[in-house]
């Protein structure tokens, strides 16, 4: 059972004097942590893999960076923190990789940024949303993708708009849930301290989350805010509509997850999905660089599945790294740090830089876009979605369909 | 008084029926009392009281005239006072050795005393060969005199032992009863449970026989078997 | 042969066992195998703790994992709320582990089999859930992390060899001693014992909460090590591989649990890269050795061993 | 904060839930009866259930009508084949044991356990499998309580099933046999019934009741390999509860945990429920080790 092999890598969780730095061999490697099995999203760890491998094969199509092309080693975290730590030491030590890319989970990012730091290897964060990661100030480690602070004031803003007075946040029991409830709520205090909000942690490994919803059946909130991840978020929201309490004419499902444009998200939720408000890092009506067009047919044309945030956030991840490295002209470590702090780099999303701030802004893109838009229909594509709050402009409510 | 044991008023209900009613003996320092009455007689039972195993709804049990009612078996143990089951117990997945040892030890002997002990146990009780042997592999009737041995690795105050003869090849069985003659002999005290009525008339100056939870006689041991009373009981208990 | 000759050709084995182990940095200083020979030690200490109850005494208990995982997260909690130092971090896991088990032990006394399998499951579950449910103080599965002890690998090798090695003699001593006879004697037969003048309760709680400090000792001494603790330490899959490793190694022996874990531990993360079935095959063999040799590998030695003495098996 | 609603609400959950418990409970029950044992394989039994069920409907996109019966059949003949292989030493003469039956039997299926879990987890993969819902109504109104379709449609299967078996204990000649070993396992093979095969059919119904709460719950929780540890120490609580062997007795404290988590997890604590059973178990087993209704006693 993985839960016993784990602890063999587990055991690897310690700095050693030895091997301090990944030295390098042809190919260049970069080291890989995704969640390929459960309890973690399994989709988001997939997702996360295809792009890399696209951009991968991108950059060596084009031959590679230092002449050299670009091998990627993959390793499974289950979304355990305990193994993402074990799987970037074993990385590191074993495989040597010049850079870590890929962890999609806060907290499993928390755990391997430790190894990485101790080692002083790049570490590149693909989609680990909590503040915290950025507070800790690493030097190592690099923040290309979206931020809990960012959909905290996006979400306290659509709320306000939609002039909201209860409002009730389900949030999975994880550094960037509970982060992310507990960021909410310090905004809505800043932008609207009339608004009651309160937020329940839920075991994302629970199967049955009625004891928390079935209070609301009674009298309930004119927002439900979901902070989970998939698959706990699919049940959480197929409860949550089974009960009758949103989406409802009283009360709007409001998503600060961006679940919406997963792949796997249709199959998993039907009425429950209609009429949802997402907070979107990607909608294809965003205005975008060429680069993204090429990846996301190269990613359409590999998976079948249409371009998703997490296909761009993983391939700016790698790109990131391979332009630091021909920058830097080398896979050193310290050159490779200075190198990504110097990051101007136009992506798959806009302008890549690093602020260099303390405190959340730390190593963080700080004007990632995002919009909100709305799930009209049964089996919508995001693409269909109509947009409710354009990247950089305020939420429109008369935009809104009422559920 | 000089009873080393006294059973006073002993009674002991299971449900409606009444095992053993309101008994009372005395057993003197070196008396070798035999216990005898029919099947379900509350012979095991009474003896189950005396040892601890149960515990009597009324009377009390004095050990030297001391109150000892409730005591649990390890604590009289630790008096002296042995116990013999009638379903050999015995610790299968040790070696007869270790055995012995245990109950040494417990009471307190020191390591080589209780192997000293021990061995002349094994020699005396003829098992000496199978020492190292798993207890769980000795024969029906080695584990018997393995049991036996298991009650005198300190010398008791007062062993009881229930039907030790039962089931038992004659050597095994004539074995014991030397024991247990050369013991008696040097002042230790028994009370021995057994339907072999030789061996209780051959062992036992003196006999208590039961019925129905009662002593009916309790005296000499030709008298006893002489006693009325005690014919009817044996022939009721064969007629019934 | 007789018990405490067995029991000290056993240590004499497991000894050996131990210094060979102690050269392997000489060939081996990789430190991915390292860390595998380190968790390998901490497995070898669950397990020994383990059969001091189920090997020894007869008390079937399915906590050790939880009992571990309390030592880890006793040390733990001290360092990150009292940032106590190391030392007193494991003292105070250990302990933690062993008072809890003196309860435990005492409460479980008069249970038995199937019984007390359920009731030290039930708690090993408790524990687990109420670890990874007090978030606020737990961090729940997200793990609490702490402070590292030092960085050393192979340090780290000698130091869980060491504690191995001061389980197996405290063990030895223990077992030696009369404790050693009157335990196996109430694994046999609690009224003979008892007959024999045996303290029932004193002895068997004083199994239990060894077994148990031990326990939390190893737990402690990997939280250290990993520097960060999760409510999986205490899951009951690791219950069922130290019960394997015991199994196969050689149940109520001194040496079968180590044998045990460093056989099924480091031969699993070698069998990982290809294909990673191992965990396949040790179950299997946990029910091949507990249908037929129930003496577990040491006992196939031993019979090997001395042919015209068949051991029982 | 108890409102009548929210009570009404819990109440219906609670049951509902208690229901999937029975159908796991039964078996576990059935099986102490017969060889007072306890099977640490139950979950996997759930678990293989809940895979037959997936892949059969899913991947050969069989009808739900026959997927159903076929996880049934899968879980019985794997808990036939356990009781043939593994099962019968407990019979067996053991005294020369170096391990004693108790123990040989925790390990055993505790180790069987694990096998199960690896062999699925190496032979199918660790991903969690959605299966075909029974129904495709996403809520349904019962009584004062809202409810997935699936859900109904699976309690309904479920009471059905447990009536099923209460006739056949109760009235069918196997039944009986089944209650006269459990009562006294040598009188009954004195009485001429075949306390083996009695042994076999208990294990096989216990494995296919267990998978077929498996496969009727495998919409809901996606299969996985782990998925079988939550119900199945779920039973080990409700089989105390009830009273080690006694089936209505198991039957009656599945609903009743149902309940208690239901209200508890409102009321007490959401964080701790799942811990609620398991202390009642550890009380039961020391205060009253026969269990709400069960007669019989610790051994002690």
């Amino acid at each position: 059972m993985r839960n016993v092999s784990h602890l063999a890598i587990a055991a690897l969780t310690l700095s050693v004097s030895l091997a301090g730095s990944a030295y390098a061999a042809d190919p260049v490697k970069v080291g890989v942590t995704v969640t390929q099995s459960p309890p973690g999203s399994v989709v988001q760890g997939t997702q996360v893999k295809d792009g890399l491998e696209v951009a991968a094969k991108m950059l060596n199509d084009q031959g590679g960076v230092l002449g050299r092309p670009i091998e990627l080693v993959v390793e499974d975290t289950q979304g355990l923190p305990e193994k993402a730590r074990a799987a970037v030491e074993k990385l590191i030590t074993r495989d040597k990789v010049v850079a870590i890319v890929g962890e999609h989970q806060s907290s499993n990012v928390l755990a391997g940024m430790e190894v990485a730091h101790r080692y002083h290897v790049p570490y590149i964060n693909t989609n680990g949303w909590a503040d915290a990661i950025r507070e800790k100030g690493y030097p190592e480690v690099f923040n290309p993708n979206n931020y809990n602070r960012r959909v905290a004031m996006a979400a306290a803003d659509s709320i306000k708009k939609l002039g909201a007075k209860k409002v009730v946040a389900f949030a999975e029991n994880t550094d960037y849930g509970i982060g992310l409830a507990k960021g909410i709520a310090e905004q809505l205090k800043a932008v609207a301290p009339d608004i009651s909000y309160r937020f329940d942690t839920l075991d994302r490994a629970a199967k049955d989350y009625l004891p928390a919803i079935l209070p609301l059946r009674s009298d309930p909130p004119d927002v439900v805010v979901d902070i989970m991840l998939p698959p706990a978020a699919y049940i959480m929201m197929n409860q949550v509509y089974e009960q009758g309490v949103a989406p409802a004419t009283k009360t709007w499902l409001y998503d600060a997850s961006g679940l919406a444009d997963y792949p796997d998200f249709w199959q998993n939720v039907k009425e429950a999905g209609k009429d949802m408000l997402v907070f979107g890092l990607y909608h294809p009506k965003m205005k975008a660089p060429e680069l993204a067009k090429t990846i996301g047919d190269a990613y359409t044309k590999k998976t079948g599945a249409q371009p998703s945030r997490l296909l761009y956030q993983a391939a700016d991840s790698l790109l990131v790294v391979a332009d630091a490295i021909k920058r830097a002209n080398s896979t050193e470590p310290d050159p490779l740090v200075k190198a990504l702090e110097a990051t101007k780099y136009t992506g798959t999303r806009g302008e890549i830089t690093f602020s260099t701030e303390s405190g959340y802004k730390y190593h963080q893109w700080l004007d990632i876009p995002y919009v909100t838009f709305q799930i009209t229909e049964i089996g919508q594509k995001v693409a269909d979605a109509p947009l409710v709050e354009q990247a950089g402009q305020p939420l429109d409510p008369s935009k809104l369909a009422r559920p | 008084m000089s009873s080393l044991l006294s059973v006073e008023g002993v009674t002991k209900r299971f449900g409606g029926l009444v095992a053993v009613a309101d008994v009372s003996f005395d057993i003197a320092p070196g008396e070798l009392v035999g216990l005898i009455g029919p099947n379900g007689s509350g012979k095991t039972t009474l003896l189950n009281i005396m040892s601890g195993h149960l515990f009597a709804d009324q009377g009390t049990i004095r050990l030297d005239g001391e109150p000892c009612t409730g005591f649990k078996p390890q604590r009289l143990a630790r008096r002296g006072l042995m116990r013999m089951f009638q379903l050999t117990r015995i610790f299968p997945r040790m070696n007869v050795l270790d055995n012995l040892l245990v109950g040494g030890r417990a009471l307190g002997l020191h390591v080589d005393e209780a192997r000293e002990r021990a061995d002349a146990l094994l020699e005396e009780l003829q098992i000496a060969h199978v020492r190292h042997l798993d207890a769980g592999q000795l024969s029906g009737g080695q584990m018997k005199l393995l049991e036996f041995g298991c009650c005198f690795m300190r010398t008791p105050r007062l062993a009881l032992l229930d039907e030790p003869f039962a089931a038992i090849h004659p050597t095994m069985k004539e074995i014991m009863s030397t024991f247990i003659r050369a013991r008696h002999a040097e002042g230790q005290t028994f009370v021995l449970v057994s339907h072999d009525m030789p061996v209780i008339v051959e062992l036992c100056p003196r006999s208590i026989c039961m019925n129905a939870g009662r002593v009916l006689s309790d005296g000499k041991t030709s008298d006893v078997l002489a006693a009325p009373a005690v014919i009817e009981a044996y022939l009721g208990g064969a007629a019934a | 042969m007789s018990g405490d000759i067995r029991l000290r050709r056993e240590f004499i084995a497991t000894a050996l066992l131990l210094v060979m182990l102690a050269l392997l940095p000489l060939v081996q200083r990789d430190v991915y195998w390292l860390g595998v020979l380190v968790v390998s030690a901490y497995f070898a200490i669950l397990a020994s703790s383990w059969n001091l109850l189920a090997g020894f005494t007869g008390q079937f208990s399915l906590a050790p994992a939880a009992f571990a995982m309390i030592g880890a997260y006793g040390a733990a909690l001290s360092a990150t709320y009292y940032s106590v130092p190391p030392i007193l971090g494991l003292i105070i896991g250990t302990g933690a582990a062993g008072l809890i088990g003196l309860v435990l032990g005492r409460i479980v006394m008069r249970l038995k089999g199937p019984y007390l399998a359920l009731t030290t499951l039930s708690f090993a579950e408790i524990a687990r859930l109420v670890a990874s449910n007090s978030i606020n103080i737990t961090r729940g599965d997200l793990g609490l992390p702490i402070e590292g002890w030092f960085n050393d690998r192979v340090l780290w090798f000698y130091v869980f060899l060491g504690a191995l090695a001061f389980v197996i003699c405290g063990l030895y001593l223990l077992l030696r001693s009369k404790a050693g006879l009157f335990l196996e004697a109430i694994r046999d037969d609690e009224i003979a014992a008892a007959r024999s003048g045996v303290r029932i309760v004193f002895w068997k709680t004083a199994a239990f909460a060894i077994s148990s400090a031990a326990a939390g000792f190893a737990g402690a001494l990997y939280a250290y090590f990993a520097s960060l603790v999760t409510p999986e330490l205490g899951l009951v899959q690791q219950t069922g591989l130290v019960v394997s490793m015991t199994v196969i190694g050689g149940m109520g022996s001194l040496i079968g649990p180590v044998v045990g874990a460093f056989l099924v531990y480091v031969t699993s993360e070698w069998l990982r890269d290809v294909g990673g079935w191992q965990l396949v095959i040790f179950a299997a063999l946990v029910i091949v050795f507990a249908r037929l040799f129930r003496t577990g590998l040491w006992g196939l030695v031993t019979a090997a061993l001395q042919p015209r003495r068949g051991k029982p098996a | 904060m108890l409102t009548g609603a929210l009570a009404a609400d819990l109440a219906v959950n609670g049951l509902v839930t208690g229901l999937f418990y029975a159908l796991m409970a039964v078996g576990l029950a059935l099986i102490f009866g017969v060889l007072r044992i306890v099977n640490f394989a139950h979950g996997e039994f759930y678990m293989v259930g809940a895979y037959a069920y997936t892949i059969v409907a899913a991947r050969l996109g069989v009808p739900l009508a026959v997927a159903l019966p076929t996880a049934f059949l899968f879980g019985a003949a794997l808990g036939w084949i356990v009781e043939r292989t593994l099962m019968r030493p407990l019979y067996a003469n053991i005294a020369t044991w170096g391990l004693m039956r108790d123990e040989y039997a925790v390990i055993v299926t505790f180790g069987l356990s694990l096998l199960l879990v690896n062999l699925v987890d190496k032979a199918i993969g660790p991903y969690a499998f959605r299966a075909p819902a029974l129904v495709s109504a996403s809520r349904i109104v019962v009584g004062p309580a809202l409810m997935s379709g699936q859900k109904v449609a699976a309690a309904g299967v479920t009471l059905v099933t447990l009536a099923f078996i209460a006739l056949f204990l109760r009235f069918s000649y196997w039944g009986r046999a089944v209650r006269a070993v459990s009562q006294n396992r040598l009188g009954a093979s004195l009485a001429g019934i075949d306390a083996t095969a009695v042994s076999s059919l208990v294990f096989a119904l216990a494995g296919g009741l267990a998978a077929l709460a498996g496969a009727l719950l495998s919409p809901i929780i996606n299969a996985s390999p782990d998925v079988g540890a939550f119900p199945a120490i779920k039973s080990y609580v409700i089989v105390v509860l009830g009273g080690m062997g006694s089936i209505l007795g198991a039957f009656i404290a599945s609903l009743l945990l149902g309940l208690v988590e239901s209200f508890g997890a409102v009321l007490v604590s959401y964080q701790y429920r799942d811990t609620f059973g398991l202390v009642l178990l550890i009380l039961f087993l020391l205060f009253r080790p026969q269990g709400l209704f069960g007669e019989r006693g610790r051994e002690v």
